[in-house]
């Protein structure tokens, strides 16, 4: 099982904070698994795909073509803003 | 050296400051220090609170990094740094950093470098909490300018 | 609104800052401070202690001045100098400088300002005294450049 | 009577914080006391004239042609080296 979290307006999108997912095998990077989602429910993908969104693998920053299969977790962060 | 600490209770940045001061050594020249109140106005309206979400466990590594890398760059002796997590009432301190230098350039320049990397690069999530309902607050275009500043 | 003070005695920074932020507004976002200490070294070898002389009621209208002006432009809530003068033995604070505001940038600019002016246009003469006695000490090149910043 | 002040170095150049002096009613300027200062003792008045050195008459900041005959006081001091 995966965690797929979901931070800041990501959650509002997602309807929720985090869902847990058996990911099929055949997703390899964080790209394919944005797909996935997307693939079941369009307006999360888009939002997960926006401009400034960022992902972490396994609490560490991620790029797109980073892979995904063996996660532990997969977090889709809104733009930060703290302090 | 560094020291952060995610609090999700209200902190006394005086105790806190006064705590840390005590921490300076013969070759401490300079204490600067920031401290962030949430402000019961915003350019939006009346504010009740600030709710910040957090990525626990990923925002404290993520913070940890920042803050070495700002005291290795400006050789500090000592930053720490103090961030709420939670609800945070209007009136109460969010963050609290600070910098032992033997050199104020020095000391001023990492308090206000981390906290320009707190706005932008820090794992957290922040909505207002007003009378009209909740709004989440993005970093503002000044935000971003000035850690670019940093990074150059 | 600002304040000066000019102490012959030990100041305790702690409680000076803990009184100075309890006059925060509802719309006060930022405190910026800084503490300057004697250290127990200088670029010239061991500090036994530094004297500060001054020029009574000159010094203080003019650091007031200074106050007034950096205060109005960076539109501060509150800015307070506090400054030894006469002997003071290493280890302890000789200025604090600290600065309430709407937003962090001004509370920022304006203790940062603050400081770079005391050093080069408050009317302070500073010796170091040390085993091998007392030396002079003049305003430094990178004290002035950064004076210069300002006011442009 | 008028109080001349010495401040930082141009005080162990001066050998003294201050002294009384009855200034002659010729001296009308800043530069003009300088002058006289330094007929007496030409090592304080070369002092007097270096770079950096700023003078205030009666607590205001004053320029070698301000005016100093009336003066109650008058400031000689050093590069200032505050914090």
């Amino acid at each position: 099982m995966t965690r797929i979290l979901f931070f800041g307006r990501l959650r509002d999108a997602a309807g929720a904070s985090e869902m847990a997912c058996e990911l099929p095998a055949s997703l390899r990077t964080v790209a394919d698994v944005r797909a996935w989602i997307g693939a079941r429910d369009p307006e999360l993908g888009a939002a997960l795909g926006a401009p400034g969104v960022r992902i972490a693998v396994d609490q560490v920053f991620a790029t797109d073509d980073a892979p995904a299969s063996g996660a532990a977790e997969i977090a889709f962060m809104s733009p930060l803003s703290g302090g | 050296m560094t020291r952060v600490v995610l609090s999700a209770a209200a902190f006394s940045a005086d105790a806190e400051l006064s705590r840390f001061a005590r921490g300076r050594t013969a070759a401490t020249g300079a204490l600067a220090s920031f401290v962030g109140y949430c402000r019961a106005t915003s350019d939006h309206g009346a504010v009740e609170e600030i709710v910040l979400d957090h990525y626990p466990g990923f925002t404290e590594k993520e913070i940890e990094r920042l803050s070495r890398a700002v005291a290795e760059r400006r050789e500090l002796i000592d930053l720490l740094v103090i961030h709420r997590i939670g609800a945070v009432p209007a009136g109460e301190p969010i963050v609290l950093v600070a910098a032992l230098s033997s050199h104020r350039a020095a000391a001023f320049a990492a308090v206000s470098e981390m906290m320009d990397y707190l706005k932008t690069d820090a794992p957290f999530w922040k909505r207002e909490q007003g009378p009209d309902g909740a709004r989440w607050i993005d970093p503002t275009a000044a935000d971003y300018a000035r850690r670019e500043e940093h990074a150059k």
